[in-house]
């Protein structure tokens, strides 16, 4: 299957290749990987791997799959397969909210042209301002959210349109779509 | 200054250092009224408390920074005395004096001592007053004389804001060209956080140290020292790791800094717990700044002296008399634990706690709020766990802490626990080559090893699989004569471990 | 006696002990093995180690008993060195010798230095030519015997196990007619707890406290004594609770007690840690016995002295030298939580471990191998969980467990924390009125409170009708964005403890 | 609701009177209640009573309700409702296992007339030895397991048929069914 991680782009290939008792092979981006996983009392497992031990856990949701390596937890999307919703292709036809919190400010206005990089809004979450940006060129179609508000995970901010070096697309299709 | 007998305390706060509050009034037999905003009706300080009140909606302004709506509740509830914790109005002298006039005990400084020493600007002048050295700065607020300021100290600068701690509303600015911003965003943030835009400018030092000491006052005009602390461990000026004792200092240097720390509290009139802010460069200090209020890092000293500064705050604030400390006995080390995702540039995490697992054993404490099922909301401060190890000495503290990192887990909130460990287990830090750079110099841009997202990703290959995870108590039905089946099968995982997959209920 | 250095440390012991020196170990950098019996595949300490392997079926006599299994295992794992723990081997000189035979470490003193003394019968001889006190008994094991004995000293009687300890294969006899019987039983108990049935005879005195003395001895002939413990409040003569130090003991007492303890550890060539056990009765003492090996109770110990003893231990091991002890510090009390239903007599319970909350802050250590879904199976010792609690005096000590006690909640296992909280709340206990009569004097008959009944009640109901219950991990599905309407929601109990009623999987 | 505790005969009578937002009213067997419950994040919650407040949690399985209050584990049975299946009636009719374990002695033989009071068996679990005792006077109809054995928790250990006084009944229906 392949994984991703939440908020990052880049995918990995991962298959259980066999089991065996307690044995384990997997495959990591084509790596070979031999293990020993023992069942744990809480639900979790001791994967002892390398000569190291490491205590596992894990839980698929419906958008997520949470796991925890030791004090490490980790929260990944299936990007292909039964538990996955593909979330790529949409990235850079809106921004959404990293996680709830505050709209403070917000730096660009509908119909703007916005290159890579530009600061579009301004979220404040536990008492830290934290800026988003434009990940690349677009024309800003539509802000959803007004400065102040409160906005849940995930919620569209903005909604953007192609970039205007193309009219012919202008508020038509997401670039990258 | 009469000695006062308090019954039932009302803690102005929430969190782990409610909780933390919480057990100590407990343990004078003191009873307790926990209030809480809307988004922490099930948090575990309302659980803990004896009485509990709420006071408002979600947004701090709204409940935890709401003075009328705190006082109403310590009157609904008879509360005789109230715990303003750190952060929220712990360093307000309204607060303090409005406490104060309702004829109810404000644990911590009198209003005045209070404003004076929490107010940045006014404790340098204090402490320029009193003798002891200070980093050479500028209470100009406004731009141009902020300019000046820079142009003669040279860039980088430091904007402080005059009010309040952690970090918060301080910019380090590189050249001219950032300043007019950096004033700018330092004074909202800091009006945001503390109600109070104020902001002054400092000489930003090269590679100092943080180094604190902890002080004692009582209502009788003594004031004590409980040693120092290191606490450079610093992230955009949020401390991250602090120890006691602060390692490697000269014991002259140590020593005239808890004199200055000593002399400054006696010449401000101070009462209560407190803290007296060092940078160390070199064979040098500098005062930074009093904290008129227990710190998050006070966890550290309580473990080297085997005490409780919040029954010593109490027994204070009832009249009794500080006494100079026993000897300190080995070396203490805190981790944060804060919800901010250290592979996504310390975004701040939310979420439900889906699994926790605690360390736990000899020499390990854990201040917390966590439990399965809590809720980290974006409204608060992202610390939701302290993690502090006693030893022997500061190798065995600092084993063990890495032991005890290794111990925790927390699924569901993402957070930095995978980070502090790397710091702990690194050179650097083994060696104690401490600075408020620390992090700049040696994690820059953290990323998880290969080896941690490879163990990741098997755990996920798993869950996804159905061959991970799922809800422990929900494992537990029979709960009979389940002993000699299941001995057997708990061998394999792929029979104990069954389909697990959860679609929530919303 | 050259030094040697650990690498790798089997532990030949499971639950909580089996974690605590796990986490010792690593803190020291030692790599750790862990033995497992099919019972305990899945159980804590088999995660917490670097390696675990399995030795045998649940029943002790295959897995924790079987030298030859452990003995392979150590050898498979490649461990130089092998921890007991307590009960179990740690007191078997057979075992002792086995290990370090295969050029392995053995954690505890020399072979022969156990045998002498954790015989009881030989101990007491060791005591007697040391000058040191002991309880006028007998070691006739016949009946016969045994009759003149009891006559001569007047009944009650008691009969103990010349090997072993915890308080099995002991009993008390208070008439003659009932003697045989107990000879009997306790030698049948005896041999099947410790593989001896070897017993002895003591007059039973009428009211004394139990208290014992820590002991480190190292290799090159140094001993320390770390303190005094009193360990009387005991049921069936198995320890409940114990502190340090023994509460109000004449200081000249407390002297001749630990010159006792390091007369009889020096008489006996003793190494490692140890402990010596007396009888107090008024102002005077009686050596009972050496337990040559790490208590259960070590913890209150470690508390005040601010030490970790198996680390000691391990040191000790590695030819490492003993110190004097520093001061001690406060006062420690330690609560044996037993998964024994003391409303029914304290019968042994078992089952799974549905909802675990153990107390935390400062002040509170908690060594237990308990987590959710945990597995309590008949085959092992009923402790299943020990909270300790350290306060700067013994009343603060005693509140800090009272409250630690209220924090404390495990549901799917009877145990006695409720009983033991009404011990420690209670006014004999408050005022240190000790014997090992306590619980017979005070508690004879336990039952919970009415009130704790209807608290429970309330409980239930509210569980039978889908108010209350269900599991937290199991309601962290959706995990995100959450925040805003479960605030609210969370303040209605009806709208977020939704219908919950598990049927298991069985 | 009737319930009883697990290993006890003891019935009490519990109903929820009223409940509105955080205030509950019960009765416990005629004696009216009245608290306030907070809901816990743990899915536990805050019981506020009589000036006290102690932290409750329950689970209800197929045979029983797992409840938590303060320190304090209980297991409850319910002698009627849904769920519950009752037990009573039959407790004289059989010895079973009160808890798992090893099956030590057993002190009776098949067709022994026992009087109450009378040691039937010795089990031994977590290494301390636990006598059963017949509850009144019986005759033992068959013994179910042997000495040596592990035996599971409720596993019935000895049937008896009538007490001999009354010989007519003997080895027919168990006393008190």
């Amino acid at each position: 299957m392949k994984l991703k991680r939440a908020g990052d782009a880049r995918e990995f290939e991962v298959e259980i290749v066999a089991r065996e008792g307690a044995a384990l092979r997997l495959r990591i981006d084509g790596e070979e990987i031999a293990a020993e996983l023992e069942a744990a009392a809480d639900g979790g497992a001791t994967l002892r791997i390398g000569g190291r031990h490491v205590r596992i856990y894990g839980m698929r949701t419906r958008n997520a799959i949470f796991v925890a390596a030791g004090p490490a937890a980790w929260e990944f999307v299936a990007v292909e397969g039964r538990a996955g919703r593909a979330r790529g292709g949409l990235a850079a036809a809106e921004v959404a909210a990293p996680m709830p919190g505050k709209l403070l400010r917000i730096l660009v206005a509908e119909g703007d042209a916005v290159a890579a990089g530009q600061p579009l809004l301004v979220l404040e979450a536990m008492k830290m301002e934290t800026t988003l940006y434009a990940e690349g060129a677009a024309v800003v179609k539509s802000i959803r959210a007004a400065a102040g508000a409160m906005v849940d995970h995930g919620a569209v901010l903005i909604e953007f349109s192609r970039a205007p070096a193309d009219p012919s697309a202008r508020e038509s299709d997401p670039p990258g779509a | 200054m009469k000695p006062r007998k308090i019954k039932r305390l009302l803690i102005a706060n929430r969190g782990e250092i409610a909780l933390r509050i919480i057990r100590s009034a407990r343990v004078m037999g003191i009873e307790t009224v926990a209030v809480y905003s809307a988004a922490d009706a099930a948090a575990a300080h309302v659980a803990a408390a004896d009485d509990a009140r709420p006071i408002g909606a979600a947004e701090p302004a709204a409940s935890y920074l709401n003075i009328a709506a705190i006082l109403e509740a310590a009157h609904a509830a008879g509360a005789d005395a109230i715990h303003p914790g750190y952060g929220f109005l712990s360093e307000r002298p309204e607060f303090a004096r409005a406490v104060e006039q309702r004829g109810i005990i404000f644990i911590g400084p009198p209003a005045e001592v209070m404003a004076a020493l929490g107010d940045k600007v006014a404790a340098r002048h204090i402490a320029i007053s009193a003798g002891v050295p200070v980093v050479p700065g500028s209470d100009a607020g406004d731009l141009e004389a902020a300019r000046q300021f820079a142009a003669s100290a040279g860039y980088p600068i430091l904007v402080k804001a005059a009010a309040g701690g952690g970090g918060r509303g301080m910019r380090v600015v590189g050249e001219a060209a950032g300043l007019a911003t950096a004033l700018e965003a330092a004074a909202r943030e800091a009006q945001a956080a503390f109600g109070d835009g104020r902001i002054f400018l400092e000489k930003y030092l090269a590679r100092p140290r943080h180094v604190e000491v902890q002080l004692l006052g009582d209502q009788h005009g003594t004031v004590v020292a409980l040693g120092d602390r290191d606490c450079s461990i610093q992230r955009r000026h949020q401390k991250l790791i602090e120890e006691a004792p602060a390692p490697g200092l000269e014991p002259v240097l140590r020593e005239r800094m808890a004199a200055a720390a000593l002399t400054l509290a006696r010449a401000a009139g101070y009462r209560g717990a407190g803290t007296a802010e060092f940078l160390v460069d070199g064979d040098n200090f500098y005062f930074l700044e009093v904290n008129a209020r227990l710190q998050v890092e006070h966890p550290v000293t309580e473990l080297i002296f085997g005490c409780d500064l919040v029954v010593e705050q109490l027994r204070i604030a009832m009249g009794e008399r500080v006494a100079e400390p026993p000897a300190a006995r080995g070396c203490a080390i805190e981790c944060r634990i804060n919800a901010e995702d250290p592979a996504q540039d310390f975004r701040p995490a939310t979420g439900r706690v889906i699994k926790l697992a605690l360390p736990a054993g000899p020499g390990v404490r854990v201040d917390t709020q966590l439990e399965a099922g809590a809720e980290v909301a974006p409204y608060y401060d992202s610390l939701i766990a302290k993690l502090i190890c006693h030893g022997g000495g500061r190798e065995q503290a600092r084993a063990r802490m890495a032991a005890a990192l290794g111990e925790f887990m927390l699924l569901g909130v993402r957070n930095t626990a995978a980070f502090v460990r790397e710091i702990i287990a690194s050179e650097p830090f083994a060696r104690a080559d401490l600075s408020t750079r620390f992090i700049e110099e040696h994690f820059p841009r953290w990323s998880p090893a290969d080896r941690d997202l490879h163990d990741a990703l098997i755990a996920a290959a798993l869950a996804a699989n159905g061959m991970l995870g799922g809800a422990a108590a929900a494992d537990g039905g029979t709960n009979r004569g389940a002993s000699a089946a299941d001995g057997a099968a708990a061998h394999s995982p792929w029979t104990t471990l069954g389909e697990f997959e959860l679609w929530g209920r919303r």
